[in-house]
C-alpha cells in the first residue's frame, strides 16, 4: 500500500483536530498509510521568518529531512500554511545561493527530493477522481455544497502547482465524484480576513459575510474547506459575523476529508464531525437512506 | 552581483584562452564593454563564428601547451545563429571535461557556458568567476618540456 | 694494461657508475619495470641493463636521434623601424663522447648502412659524422637469437666483431671484456681488474660457440638481385603487401633505417631547423609540393623498402645490404609480416617465371 | 607578409588606460610587422586615411586595427584597406576597448593584454588569404508567406514593382485578422471598405500568383535562389470551376459548424465560403463536419453544384515554386483568455474577447452589427472592457504589451456608445499606451466625448450574478475595491506568436525569440532583415504592431525585395566552408551535421566521392570543420591554422 | 582444442568461397606465438586458414585501407573472420558508411581470448620456441628447453580480460557456441577506475611517463580500423598545422589527444593501437575512458547497433544532464 510521511501540524493537534482525524481515517479507507514524521516541530509559520527567513526555512526542512530518513518520498500535510513552510524549505534547499547554509544549519542529511503536498492534492492527483469515485460506498443524494479554498491553498501559483490559482476546481471535482451538487461559486478563493483575526474582528466579520452570503445565494447547504483558518473564520465566527451584519447564518463548513469520509461509509464519530460548531449532521440524510445501496463489488 | 566595483587584485597576470562565438558570448562580452562592467584582465578572447567550430582539441591544445585556462562561451541551447552548433558543442566540450581529467589536467581550468550577447552582466560575472577560479588554482604546471634522452644529445 | 678486464655480475652496476662519471653511458635498459620492452637509454646509478634479449629499438638513437637541431635562427629587428630586419643563424653542434655498452653485433652492423650514406661522400653530414665518431660500442657477443634473427643471412653473425671498440663476452658469474681498438682500450682498466686464465677461456669457448652459429638462410642474400626482374610484377607486390598496415613500426624500430624529414619549427622571431626520423612507409614522406605522390600507395612504399635494402642500396654501395638481419621488424610488426620470406619469395617466384 | 598595426587611441576610451604608443611599439617587434603606429581616432577619415597612405607608403600586404569591437568597425576598415588595394580579409582587428581598456582600469595589466590581442590578431593574419566573392544569378520571384494586410501590402507593392510575386495563404481566404474588424483606430473608417480593395487587386494583378488554403511545406536553397514546396490543401471543391455562388452553403444539411471567421459567435456550413467579400471567393469542405467524410452518407452539394466543382476525393497537391526571395507575413494569435481562470472566459457566454465583440460590432458579424450579448441575444446596458488580458503579465508568460489592445478598447468603446447611447462602459486599464498619430486624442475622446468611464486598476474576478456579471477590481487611483455589474465582460486579449511560427522559422532557418516571434536582423538597423539573407519579415510576425505599422513593414520588405532584385547577380559570403579534395576521405561526417544542407558529395573520376560545399547556401558556421576529422573541410577565414596561431601565439 | 574450430572454421569458409571475392583471416606466423592474416582466393589455400587465440589481429580495417580488398569484383562480396571485438569495428564502420553490410559475408568466431607473446615472453624464459597451443585454461609453451605451461590468466590479452562482448554482434554464420561475457560493460571499466582514483598530479605523472616514450611512430593510428584518415591525418599535415616535429611532450600528448578525441564515441576497443605499439604504452585506457564517458554521459556504447549515429555526431536539443 502506498506510504507517505504525515505531517499534521500545530493546528490540527488542537482546534482542528476534526481535520487530522478526518483525514486520517479517509486515508486509512483508501488504502494510504501514513507515517507521522517522528518528533515532528512547529512548521515555523508564524512568526519565525519575518524574524530569519533561512532558520524559519530550516526549522519546517528538519521535518522533511526526518520524513526523508524514514524513507519517504512524499510528505502529505492537510494545512495549508504547513505546506507553503514546507515547500518554502524545499525551495531554499534547491536555491544554490542558500542551500549550504540551509544544510549547515539543519545539521543532518537532506537531499530535499522528498515532495510536499496537501491532502487536496493528494486525493486530486495522486488517489485521483475517478479513483475515488469508485471507492464511494454511501454517494450523497441532493447535499449542495459549495468549496471554498481560500487564499493559501493555490497560492503562490508555484507553490501550489496542482491546480488553477484563480479558479481553482479540485475540491469541486472531488465532491461531485462523491455525488454533492457543486454550483459555480464565484468566492472560493476571495479573502477571508483571516489575517485581522485579532485585530479587527470587524473586518472579518464583513469579509467573511459576504463569502457565506455568496454561498446562501448559490444555493449552498454547506461550505467546504480544506484550511483550518478558513474553517475556523466561516464556522467559529458565524456568531461574530452575525453580529457584525446583522444576519443569521447558520451555514455549516466542513472539512472536504469529512465530506468524503462519509461517503466512504466511515462513522461520523471518527470524522469528527460532532466537533464543528455549526450542525453538519445534513451531510449524513441521504447516506442513511442509501445505506442498502453501499456497493458490493470489489 | 560579483565584482561589480572591486576587481581582485592580480598578483600576477594568467593565461587564459577564449573562445566566444561571434553572434552570442562575443557580443555579450561587447555588452559588457560598453557598459563597463569590471573584469579582471586574464582573459585573452579568439572569435569564432559558432561554439560548433570549436574543436574541443583548440581547448587541449591550450591546456597542454600551458593555458591556465580556457573559457568556450556561444550561444544559448536553441539560440543558436546557426540553429543547432552549440548542441553539438555541448556534447563535444562536456566529453572533454570529463577527459581532461584522467590525463592529469584539472577540469578546474576548462569551462564553457552560454552567455547571449545582451547578458552583459552574466558575461562579467563568468569571466570573474572563472578568473578568480584559476587564480586560486594558480599556474598550470603544464606537461613539460622534453624528454631526458633529447637533452642528452644537446636538443 | 692488457687491454682486458672482467666484470663479475654483480659488480657490473659499479662498473658503469665508474664509466658513467668519465663519459656518457648507454645501456639497454627496461622503459618500464615489468613490461617487454628494451630501450638504449641514458645510464643512471641504479639503472639495470637488460642483457638477456635483444633490445626492442636499437641504439640508433645515440648516434642519429629521433629528433636533432640542426641550426638555431632569429631576426633581429631595428627598434626604430620594423621593416628593418637582420637575420642571424647559428649551426653550431655540441657533442660529447658517449660509450653505448651492451649493443650486439646486429646493432653496431646497422650503422655500417649509416656511414656509407653520410660520412663516404660525396656529401658528408657533418651532424652524424661528429656524433658516430665520439661514440664507442661496448659490443656483446650474442648468444640469444629468436626465430625472427637473420644475421647470417646478411653477412654477419653473432660474434662478428666488425664496428666493435670492445668486445663483452658472458661468461659464468660475469663478463670478459677486451677491447678492440685503441679507444676502446682507455676504458677497459675502468671497467674491471684483467680476467683470469679460466675466465678467458670461457669467454674464448663462448665466442667460438658463438661464430659457428649460423643464424638464418645464407641464401637471402642471394635473393636481392631478383628484385628488378619482379618490380612491374604487381600481383606478385599485391599478395606481399595486402597484410601491410603502412604502420611504419619496422622504420623507427630498424638500425639501419635512416629517412629523414627536416622542418623549421619557429615562434616569434626566433626558430630553429629540426632533422627527425620519418619512414618511407607513410605516405607524407614522399608527398611532393605539387600535392603528386609517387609513391601513392602502400604497395609503391613496400616495394620500395624491400627494393632500398637488398637491391638499390647493394647497387649503389659494393653490393652491401642496408639490413642487419637482427629481426626487429619482423618482431614488432602488429601482423607478423617476414621480411625474409618477402625476398626468399622474390627469387623463388622469378626461377619459376623463368 | 608586410603587415601594419595601427593601434587607436579612440580619443581617451582606450589611451585612458592603455599605454597605446607601448602596444604600437610592441607590435613593431612582431614577426612580419612593417609598420605600427598609434593614432587618436583610426576610425574617422583621416585615420581611415593614414592606414591608406601607410599600405601605399610601406607597400603592406595587411593591416591589423587595434580598437574596438570588430562588430563594429570591422566593415569600416575592411572598406579602407580595399580602397587601399588589399583584399578586405588581409584585415584583422584586436578588440582593445570593449575587451580591454572598458573593463579595467589597471593600465600595466591592460598594456600587456592590449599587446597580446595584437600580437594574435598579427599571428592570424600571416595565416589570411585573400578571399573573393562570386556572382550567383538572381531569380526574381518573390514569394510572401502569410496574406493579411501586411503581406498583401508587401505583394502589391512588389507586383507594382514588376515583380511576380507568390502569395501562400493557409486560410482559404486572405484577409487576416484585419478582414475580421469592424472599424479601424483611430479613423473609426470601415475595416472592410480599405482592405476590400487590396484584396481584390491581389487576384486582378497578372503577376501576382495566390495560394490559399496552402502552407509551405518545405524550404531549400538560398537567398537568389529558394525552391519552396507549397502544400495545397484538398478543399475538396475545384475552384477552377467554383464561382461562389453560395448554392451548396445554402443546401448542406450540417448547419452546427463552428464559425471560425466569426469567432464561433455562430453557426457556419460543413461547405463554406468564410465571409462574403473572402478573396478568393470560393467554397471548401470542411472535412470534420461534411456528412459525406464523418457519415458516407451526403452528396448534397456536390448534387446542386451548377459547375460540378465538389470533388470529395481530391487530394493534398504539392506545388514547387522558384523564387529568390521570400517575405514573411505570418500574423499572429490571439492569446487564450481562458487561461484567466478568475475572468471567466471561456466558462461564462457573456465573457467574450475583443476580437468577439469586433464580430458583433460588424455589420456582416452574426448579429448584423447590433450588440447583443452571445448568451440571451439581449441588448447589453452596461459593459466592461478588462485591458492587458496576456498582456505585461510575466505569470502567464506575456510580459511585453501588445500594443494594440488600448487602441481597440477606445475604438469598441466609441462603437458602443454610437451604436447604443444609453449604454454605460467601464474600461479597467494598467495604463494607457497610446503613442501613435492622433492615438491618445482619439482615447481622449473616448473618456471625455463618449463618457466611458476609465478605472486605473487590474480585475481581480469576474463572476455571474444573477443574468448579469459582476466584475470585482480595484481602483488604483482612488485606493477602493470596485465592483460593477455588467451585461457584457470584453476581454481586451493580446496578442501572440502564431501557433506555427516556430515550424515554419525551422523551415525558413531564421531565429523566434522566446515568444515566438521572428527575430530581425538588427532591433534598429535591420528591422525587416532576418539573418537569413533573403528572408524578411512583415507585420506582427515580427513583434505586436498596429495595421500602419504592418502595412509600413510590409511595404518596406518589398523594397528590400525590389533592392536585392535590382542587381542581376548577388555577391556571395567568401566566409564559407572550403573542402580540400585530396585531403577528403570521404567519410560524409559534415554532410551529416551541416545544418543547411550545404554541402553535398560531387562525383569525381573513377566513382570517387568527395564532399562539395555550396558556397551560397553555406552559412559559415564551421561545425563540419570542427567535425571533420582530417580536416580537408576549412571554414575560410576561421581555419584550422588560423586559430591555432592565436592559440600558439598565447600557449606555445 | 581448437583444431576442430579451425576445421569448422575451413569448412565453413570453403561453403562460402565460390560467392565471395576473398576472405580475409589467420595464419600460422613466423613463430608458433604469432599468427598473420591471410587473403584467401580460391580453395587451395585454405589449409592456411587457421584459428586459435595467438589470432589476435583485427582485420575489419583491410576492409577500409587496403584499396586491394576494395577494389575486387563489386557483385561478390568480402569474406572477414571476427572475433567479438573485431565484429564491433565492422558495425563502427558500417554506421560511418565506410562499408556496406551487403557487401561483406561475417564469420563470427566467438573468442575466450587471445595471448599476448609479451606477456608469455616476460614469463620466459623461452629459446627456441617449437610449439605453442592453449588446452582449456592453460598455454602450454614447448621450446628448446622442454615444455613451459602458463596459466591463461597470466598470459591473455588485456582487452580479454575485461571483455564484455565475446561473440560477434554481427555475423552471417558463427563458428563455434557463443561464449559468456566475462564482465558486463558497466564493470568492464576497473583498470580506468582505478586511475580515476588516483590524485590528479599522479595521473598526470603515469601520463607524462607513459607518453614520453612515445616514438610518434603512429603505429598506434595506423593500426587503428576506425582511424580512417590514415595518410591524411592532422598529426602529420601542415595545412592544417597541429603538431611540430618537436618529439617534446607537448607533442605527444596532444597526438594522444588528437586520437582519442578523434575515437571519442567510436572505438570498439580492439586494442589494436595497444598492440602496435613497439613502446607498450597503454594507449587503448586512454580510449577506455572517452568509452566510459560516452557510456556514462550518452549511455552509448559503440559498435554495437548498425543504425546508431555516433554520439559526438549527433546531439538531442532537450538534454540537460550535460
Amino acid at each position: 500500500m502506498k506510504r507517505i510521511a504525515y505531517y499534521q501540524g500545530c493546528s490540527l493537534e488542537g482546534l482542528a483536530s476534526e481535520y487530522d482525524i478526518s483525514t486520517r481515517a479517509v486515508c486509512d479507507a483508501l488504502g494510504i498509510e501514513l507515517i507521522e514524521i517522528p518528533d515532528w516541530n512547529c512548521c515555523g509559520s508564524s512568526p519565525a521568518h519575518s524574524a530569519d527567513p533561512l532558520l524559519s526555512s530550516a526549522l519546517a526542512g528538519r521535518n522533511l529531512a526526518i520524513a526523508e530518513a524514514e524513507g519517504c518520498d512524499v510528505v502529505m500535510t492537510p494545512c495549508p500554511g504547513c505546506l507553503k513552510s514546507l515547500k518554502g524549505a524545499l525551495e531554499t534547499c534547491h536555491d544554490p545561493q542558500q542551500c549550504d547554509a540551509f544544510r549547515e544549519i539543519l545539521g543532518m542529511p537532506f537531499e530535499g527530493r522528498i515532495r510536499a503536498i496537501s491532502v487536496l492534492e493528494l486525493l486530486y492527483k495522486d488517489v485521483g477522481v475517478d479513483a475515488l469515485r469508485a471507492q464511494v460506498q454511501k454517494p450523497y443524494a441532493d447535499q449542495v455544497i459549495v468549496p471554498y479554498y481560500g487564499c493559501l491553498l493555490t497560492r503562490p501559483p508555484k507553490f501550489a502547482d496542482f491546480d488553477d490559482p484563480e479558479n481553482p476546481v479540485s475540491m469541486d471535482r472531488l465532491l461531485e465524484a462523491v455525488g454533492v451538487t457543486v454550483p459555480d461559486f464565484p468566492y472560493k478563493t476571495e479573502c477571508c480576513g483571516a489575517t485581522y483575526g485579532v485585530t479587527r474582528n470587524d473586518i472579518v466579520g464583513k469579509l467573511t459575510g459576504r463569502i457565506l452570503d455568496m454561498a446562501l445565494r448559490v444555493g449552498a447547504e454547506a461550505v467546504a474547506v480544506a484550511c483550518p483558518l478558513c474553517q475556523q473564520n466561516l464556522d467559529l465566527r458565524q456568531a461574530q459575523v452575525n453580529r457584525h451584519m446583522n444576519r443569521t447564518f447558520d451555514l455549516p463548513v466542513v472539512y472536504i476529508t469529512q465530506v468524503i469520509g462519509i461517503a466512504l461509509g466511515i462513522a461520523p464519530k471518527e470524522l469528527g464531525l460532532d466537533k464543528l460548531f455549526v450542525n453538519a449532521d445534513f451531510l449524513l440524510r441521504s447516506a442513511r437512506e442509501e445505506e442498502p445501496q453501499a456497493k458490493t463489488i470489489g | 552581483m560579483s565584482g561589480s566595483n572591486s576587481v581582485p587584485v592580480t598578483e600576477q597576470g594568467m593565461k587564459i584562452v577564449g573562445f566566444l562565438c561571434n553572434w552570442c558570448s562575443y557580443g555579450g562580452a561587447d555588452t559588457a564593454g560598453v557598459c563597463r562592467f569590471k573584469q579582471p584582465t586574464d582573459l585573452r578572447i579568439i572569435r569564432i563564428p559558432c561554439t560548433g567550430r570549436m574543436d574541443p582539441l583548440f581547448a587541449a591544445k591550450s591546456l597542454i601547451y600551458g593555458a591556465d585556462g580556457v573559457l568556450v562561451s556561444g550561444c544559448h541551447p536553441r539560440d543558436c545563429h546557426y540553429a543547432v552548433g552549440n548542441l553539438y558543442a555541448r556534447r563535444r566540450l562536456e566529453v572533454l571535461k570529463h577527459f581532461l581529467p584522467f590525463m592529469g589536467i584539472d577540469p578546474r581550468r576548462f569551462h564553457y557556458t552560454w552567455v547571449s550577447a545582451s547578458e552583459g552582466q552574466l558575461w562579467q560575472r563568468v569571466v570573474t568567476d572563472f578568473s578568480e577560479q584559476i587564480h586560486q588554482l594558480g599556474p598550470n604546471p603544464g606537461i613539460g618540456a622534453e624528454s631526458e634522452i633529447f637533452e642528452k644529445l644537446g636538443n | 694494461m692488457s687491454g682486458k678486464a672482467f666484470i663479475p655480475r654483480d659488480s657490473l652496476g659499479a662498473a658503469l657508475d665508474r664509466l658513467s662519471k668519465k663519459i656518457e653511458v648507454w645501456v639497454p635498459a627496461m622503459s618500464e619495470e615489468g613490461r617487454w620492452g628494451v630501450e638504449f637509454l641514458p645510464y643512471r646509478p641504479g639503472m639495470r641493463p637488460v642483457l638477456d634479449r635483444q633490445s626492442t629499438l636499437s641504439p640508433k638513437r645515440v648516434v642519429f636521434p629521433q629528433m636533432e637541431t640542426l641550426l638555431r635562427f632569429e631576426y633581429i629587428k631595428d627598434p626604430d623601424d620594423p621593416a628593418k630586419v637582420k637575420f642571424r643563424l647559428d649551426d653550431g653542434q655540441e657533442v660529447k663522447p658517449q660509450f653505448v655498452f651492451g649493443a650486439r653485433p646486429c646493432d653496431v652492423r646497422g650503422f655500417f648502412t649509416f656511414d656509407r650514406v653520410f660520412t663516404e661522400g660525396p656529401f658528408v653530414d657533418g651532424y652524424y659524422r661528429n656524433r658516430r665518431a665520439s661514440t664507442l660500442f661496448a659490443t656483446l657477443v650474442c648468444g640469444e637469437g629468436d626465430a625472427a634473427c637473420f644475421c647470417s643471412s646478411v653477412g654477419s653473425g653473432p660474434a662478428d666483431q666488425a664496428g666493435s671498440d670492445l668486445w663483452v663476452t658472458p661468461v659464468d658469474g660475469g663478463y670478459v671484456v677486451e677491447a678492440l681498438s685503441e679507444r676502446g682500450r682507455e676504458y677497459v682498466a675502468l671497467l674491471g681488474d684483467a680476467p683470469s686464465e679460466l675466465q678467458e677461456a670461457a669467454a674464448r669457448k663462448v665466442q667460438e660457440e658463438a661464430a659457428q652459429q649460423q643464424v638464418g638462410d645464407p641464401d637471402l642474400v642471394k635473393s636481392a638481385p631478383s628484385f628488378r626482374g619482379r618490380f612491374e610484377d604487381l600481383d606478385y607486390w599485391r599478395s606481399m603487401v595486402s597484410q601491410c598496415l603502412g604502420c611504419g613500426v619496422c622504420t623507427y624500430v630498424c638500425p639501419t633505417c635512416y629517412c629523414f624529414t627536416i622542418t623549421d619549427e619557429g615562434k616569434d622571431l626566433k626558430g630553429e631547423r629540426l632533422r627527425s626520423w620519418d619512414s618511407c612507409m607513410f605516405a607524407q614522406y614522399t608527398s611532393e609540393a605539387s600535392g603528386h605522390n609517387p609513391r601513392p600507395t602502400k604497395l609503391e612504399r613496400y616495394r620500395n623498402r624491400v627494393g632500398h635494402k637488398f637491391s638499390y642500396f647493394p647497387e649503389k654501395y659494393d653490393g652491401m645490404i642496408a639490413c642487419c638481419g637482427c629481426g626487429r621488424c619482423i618482431r614488432s610488426c602488429p601482423v607478423s609480416i617476414d621480411i625474409r620470406k618477402v625476398v626468399q619469395e622474390l627469387k623463388e617466384k622469378a626461377n619459376a617465371c623463368a | 607578409m608586410r603587415i601594419g598595426v595601427f593601434v587607436c587611441q579612440c580619443g581617451t576610451n582606450i589611451a585612458g588606460t592603455v599605454d597605446t604608443q607601448e602596444v604600437a611599439r610592441r607590435a613593431g617587434n612582431l614577426p612580419d610587422v612593417a609598420y605600427a603606429t598609434s593614432y587618436m581616432y583610426t576610425c574617422s577619415e583621416p585615420g581611415q586615411q593614414e592606414i591608406q597612405r601607410a599600405i601605399r607608403e610601406k607597400n603592406l600586404q595587411g593591416v591589423v586595427v587595434a580598437a574596438c569591437s570588430p562588430r563594429m568597425h570591422e566593415p569600416t576598415f575592411r572598406r579602407a584597406v580595399e580602397r587601399a588595394g588589399l583584399n578586405r580579409f588581409m584585415f584583422e582587428m584586436a578588440n582593445i576597448r570593449e575587451h580591454v581598456s572598458w573593463i579595467n582600469n589597471d593600465r600595466e595589466a591592460n598594456t600587456r593584454k592590449a599587446a597580446e590581442l595584437v600580437e594574435m590578431a598579427v599571428a592570424k593574419l600571416r595565416f589570411n588569404q585573400p578571399l573573393f566573392s562570386s556572382q550567383i544569378s538572381v531569380n526574381k520571384r518573390v514569394m510572401v508567406i502569410g496574406g493579411g494586410v501586411a503581406g498583401i501590402q508587401a505583394a502589391l507593392d512588389c507586383s507594382d514593382g514588376g515583380l511576380d510575386v507568390v502569395l501562400v495563404e493557409r486560410k482559404s481566404s486572405i484577409g487576416g485578422k484585419m478582414a475580421q474588424l469592424d472599424k479601424t483606430f483611430p479613423t473609426v473608417d470601415c475595416s472592410s471598405c480599405i482592405l476590400g480593395p487590396k484584396m481584390v487587386d491581389v487576384v486582378q494583378k497578372d503577376n501576382i500568383t495566390l495560394h490559399a488554403a496552402s502552407e509551405v511545406e518545405s524550404i531549400s536553397g538560398y537567398v537568389g535562389n529558394f525552391t519552396v514546396e507549397v502544400r495545397k490543401k484538398a478543399t475538396y471543391v475545384d475552384w477552377t470551376a467554383c464561382t461562389g455562388c453560395g448554392a451548396c452553403i445554402e443546401k448542406c444539411p450540417s448547419r452546427k459548424v463552428p464559425d471560425v471567421f466569426n469567432e464561433n459567435l455562430a453557426n457556419a456550413r460543413a461547405i463554406n465560403i468564410p465571409f462574403p467579400q473572402a478573396i478568393p471567393k470560393k467554397a471548401t469542405i470542411n472535412r470534420d463536419y461534411c456528412l459525406h467524410f464523418t457519415k458516407g452518407k451526403c452528396g448534397t452539394c456536390q448534387k446542386v453544384c451548377p459547375t460540378g466543382a465538389v470533388n470529395y476525393e481530391m487530394q493534398d497537391e504539392i506545388v514547387t515554386e522558384q523564387v529568390g526571395a521570400i517575405i514573411v507575413a505570418t500574423g499572429y494569435d490571439l492569446f487564450d483568455a481562458s487561461v484567466y481562470g478568475e475572468y471567466g472566459g471561456g466558462r461564462y457566454a457573456d465573457v467574450i474577447s475583443g476580437i468577439q465583440y469586433e464580430r458583433i460590432l460588424s455589420a456582416s458579424g452574426p448579429f448584423g452589427g447590433h450588440i447583443k450579448r452571445p448568451s440571451d441575444g439581449k441588448e447589453p446596458k452596461d459593459i466592461v472592457f478588462i485591458a492587458c488580458v496576456g498582456s505585461r503579465d510575466a505569470s502567464v508568460g506575456r510580459p511585453y504589451c501588445s500594443g494594440v489592445c488600448c487602441m481597440y478598447i477606445a475604438k469598441q468603446a466609441i462603437l458602443t456608445r454610437d451604436h447604443l447611447p444609453d449604454t454605460r462602459v467601464w474600461v479597467f486599464y494598467m495604463d494607457i499606451r497610446a503613442p501613435g498619430k492622433n492615438y491618445d486624442e482619439f482615447v481622449r475622446r473616448a473618456q471625455e466625448e463618449y463618457g466611458v468611464q476609465y478605472i486605473r486598476g487590474r480585475v481581480g474576478k469576474v463572476y455571474p450574478k444573477g443574468d448579469r456579471m459582476v466584475v470585482q477590481g480595484n481602483d488604483t487611483l482612488l485606493g477602493v475595491q470596485v465592483e460593477v455589474e455588467a451585461d457584457l465582460v470584453v476581454l481586451a486579449t493580446g496578442i501572440e506568436a502564431s501557433a506555427g511560427a516556430r515550424e515554419l522559422a525551422e523551415k525558413l532557418r531564421i531565429s523566434y525569440d522566446q515568444y515566438g516571434f521572428y527575430m530581425e536582423s538588427h532591433p534598429k538597423l535591420r528591422p525587416v532583415e532576418t539573418n537569413t539573407a533573403g528572408v524578411y519579415l512583415a507585420g506582427v510576425c515580427q513583434g505586436p504592431k498596429d495595421i500602419p505599422s504592418s502595412v509600413a513593414m510590409g511595404s518596406a520588405a518589398a523594397a528590400k525585395v525590389q533592392a536585392l532584385f535590382s542587381r542581376d547577380t548577388i555577391e556571395t559570403n567568401p566566409q564559407v566552408a572550403l573542402v580540400n579534395e585530396r585531403v577528403c576521405i570521404s567519410c560524409g561526417k559534415c554532410i551529416q551535421v551541416c545544418p543547411f544542407g550545404a554541402i553535398q558529395w560531387k562525383e569525381l573520376r573513377g566513382g570517387i566521392r568527395k564532399a562539395e560545399v555550396l558556397p551560397s547556401v553555406c552559412q559559415g558556421c564551421g561545425l563540419c570543420n570542427a567535425t571533420c576529422p582530417p580536416k580537408a573541410i576549412q571554414l575560410q577565414h576561421a581555419t584550422d591554422n588560423q586559430i591555432l596561431a592565436e592559440v600558439n601565439a598565447l600557449c606555445a | 582444442m581448437f583444431e576442430n574450430a579451425t576445421k569448422q572454421l575451413r569448412e565453413t569458409v570453403e561453403a562460402a568461397l565460390p560467392e565471395l571475392n576473398t576472405v580475409v583471416g589467420w595464419r600460422a606466423g613466423y613463430d608458433p606465438l604469432h599468427m598473420t592474416p591471410v587473403f584467401i582466393k580460391n580453395a587451395g589455400d585454405l589449409s592456411k586458414l587457421e584459428w586459435s587465440p595467438f589470432c589476435v589481429q583485427n582485420l575489419s580495417g583491410y576492409l577500409v585501407k587496403d584499396p586491394a580488398v576494395r577494389a575486387q569484383d563489386p557483385s561478390k562480396k568480402i569474406g572477414i573472420c571476427v572475433k567479438g571485438c573485431d565484429s564491433r569495428s565492422l558495425v563502427a564502420l558500417i554506421q560511418e558508411k565506410f562499408i556496406e553490410r551487403n557487401q561483406i559475408h561475417v564469420f563470427g568466431i566467438p573468442c575466450r581470448g587471445t595471448v599476448d607473446w609479451r606477456r608469455v615472453m616476460k614469463l620466459g624464459p623461452l629459446t627456441g620456441i617449437q610449439s605453442a597451443r592453449v588446452e582449456e585454461s592453460r598455454l602450454v609453451v614447448e621450446d628448446a628447453n622442454g615444455g613451459h605451461t602458463f596459466a591463461l590468466e597470466d598470459v591473455l590479452a588485456r582487452k580479454c580480460l575485461r571483455c564484455a562482448h565475446p561473440n560477434p554482434v554481427i555475423h552471417d554464420v558463427l563458428i563455434g557456441e557463443p561464449v559468456t561475457p566475462r564482465v558486463a560493460v558497466e564493470n568492464s571499466y576497473g583498470e580506468v577506475e582505478r586511475m580515476e582514483e588516483q590524485s590528479l598530479e599522479d595521473r598526470l605523472g603515469f601520463w607524462k611517463k607513459e607518453l614520453d616514450k612515445c616514438l610518434r611512430c603512429y603505429a598506434c593510428r595506423n593500426a587503428c580500423p576506425l582511424c580512417v584518415c590514415q595518410d591524411r591525418c592532422i598529426a602529420e599535415t601542415r595545412e592544417p598545422r597541429w603538431l611540430t616535429q618537436r618529439v617534446g611532450t607537448s607533442e605527444k600528448f596532444l597526438f594522444h589527444f588528437i586520437h582519442a578525441l578523434h575515437l571519442a564515441g567510436r572505438c570498439t576497443e580492439c586494442g589494436e593501437c595497444e598492440r602496435a605499439c613497439p613502446m607498450e604504452i597503454p594507449v587503448t585506457l586512454i580510449k577506455e575512458k572517452l568509452n566510459k564517458i560516452t557510456l556514462e554521459l550518452m549511455s552509448y556504447e559503440a559498435g554495437m547497433d548498425p543504425e546508431a549515429v555516433p554520439p559526438l555526431l549527433t546531439f538531442n536539443p532537450g538534454e540537460t544532464g550535460l
